[in-house]
């Protein structure tokens, strides 16, 4: 099973997992992440590059079936404009042995952070809108996979 | 004459103000690199976005290419800040 | 928030995500155990030592708290009769820090691997029923986080 | 005479027939190792429960100790194979 979703609308985790779950691999690992209301933030707004988000995140998707035994695999991304609390992105992994479902895991939400042709503008509460930078630090974990 | 559609995202669009463009290139050897260096020379938002490549990235084709990389027959030149996902 | 659960019952997975969500640390991984229905296994009989677990489980996420800079966890492990496909454990973990959040949540289940005390019994189709050895896998995986 | 609580698990308790007993020690400074051989010598399900010491694990007062701790005025040990949880 391999799902991926590139998508405006909120998701249900529940059913993610539960599908990852009926395949009978044993261990079912997920990653969600959620917008910060840190620094008076009152909105994410996700662009993205639609012809090449699907085709790089088929090829992430790709890399970690190869990596790992994996029997499952989902990862849903949203897009447009996002108020704090409310998900960006899952990963869920499904596989016989738990070390590769949370590896696989933690590589897809690397790759997703350092690959994947999104952008992030904060929106704060003063009116003013800024391009969130990319981080070093998300760079450098990229490419310890690499290794 | 060879030419390629510019598509770009996030400041680089809010900078050069529109989503996307028709561009001749010089020849289809001529690289990402020549090529920003050149719409920078336009001025304006054109170089605010584009004049130090240091800040950009490049997908040709919807590949993430190096800057050194020549246009050649692609079809469409992306051009964006890092990515900032997940 | 610290949850720990030692029960005959069955779970919600989504509220105790959606719990970890609620937090605003921008990130929750997890992790869930199901029984696998291979070799003809019918049923899994876990076995635990409740004055002990409640203490070990106590002691292992106070460990993780003090090792991740977490803002929320939820420990929750089924015992008595389980069939293929239900639910065992379940490990969720929230942090501002993804790196974090996933971490903790691997190591929190290698150590309920082999620190926790719960015995497995395998129940198969011809009526034969096995205590399941532990695996020194398991053993060096917990042994790993102590470097 | 001072006295243990000893609890089995899994295959140690089914051997054994039994959850819980009381044993006498033959003193406080009597280790877990020396207490499961005197079991052992039972014979019977204890001899097939304890006779390999390292086919199991302790717990004094439900903290994990090794075969080789003195026993001294713990309440309850509990005998039984390596864990299988998770």
């Amino acid at each position: 099973m391999k799902r991926i979703a590139i998508q405006t609308d909120d998701f249900d985790i529940s059913a993610e997992l539960a599908a990852l779950e009926a395949l009978g691999g044993g261990g079912v690992a997920s990653f969600t992440g959620i917008v910060r209301g840190e620094d008076g933030l009152v909105a994410l707004e996700l662009e993205h590059y639609p012809a090449m988000t699907q085709i790089q995140v088929e090829r992430i998707a790709q890399e970690a079936m190869a990596r790992w035994p994996l029997i499952g695999l989902s990862i849903i991304h949203r897009h447009g404009r996002l108020i704090p609390g409310e998900r960006i992105v899952f990963v869920g992994t499904a596989s016989r042995h738990r070390g590769a479902a949370l590896e696989s895991c933690a590589f897809l939400i690397d790759w997703l952070k350092s690959r994947a042709p999104f952008w992030k503008k904060a929106h704060y509460a003063d009116g003013a809108g800024n391009w969130v930078a990319s981080r070093a630090e998300d760079e450098a974990k990229a490419q310890d996979w690499d290794r | 004459m060879a030419a390629v559609t510019l598509v770009y995202f996030a400041w680089v669009r809010e900078a050069i103000g529109r989503d996307e463009e028709r561009v001749d290139l010089v020849s289809p050897d001529e690289t990402i690199g020549e090529l920003v260096t050149r719409l920078a020379a336009r001025g304006g938002g054109y170089a605010e976005a584009l004049a130090d490549p240091d800040r950009l990235r490049a997908a040709l084709d919807q590949q993430f290419v190096g800057f050194d990389q020549a246009i050649g027959t692609a079809r469409e030149l992306a051009l964006f800040p890092p990515v900032t996902g997940g």
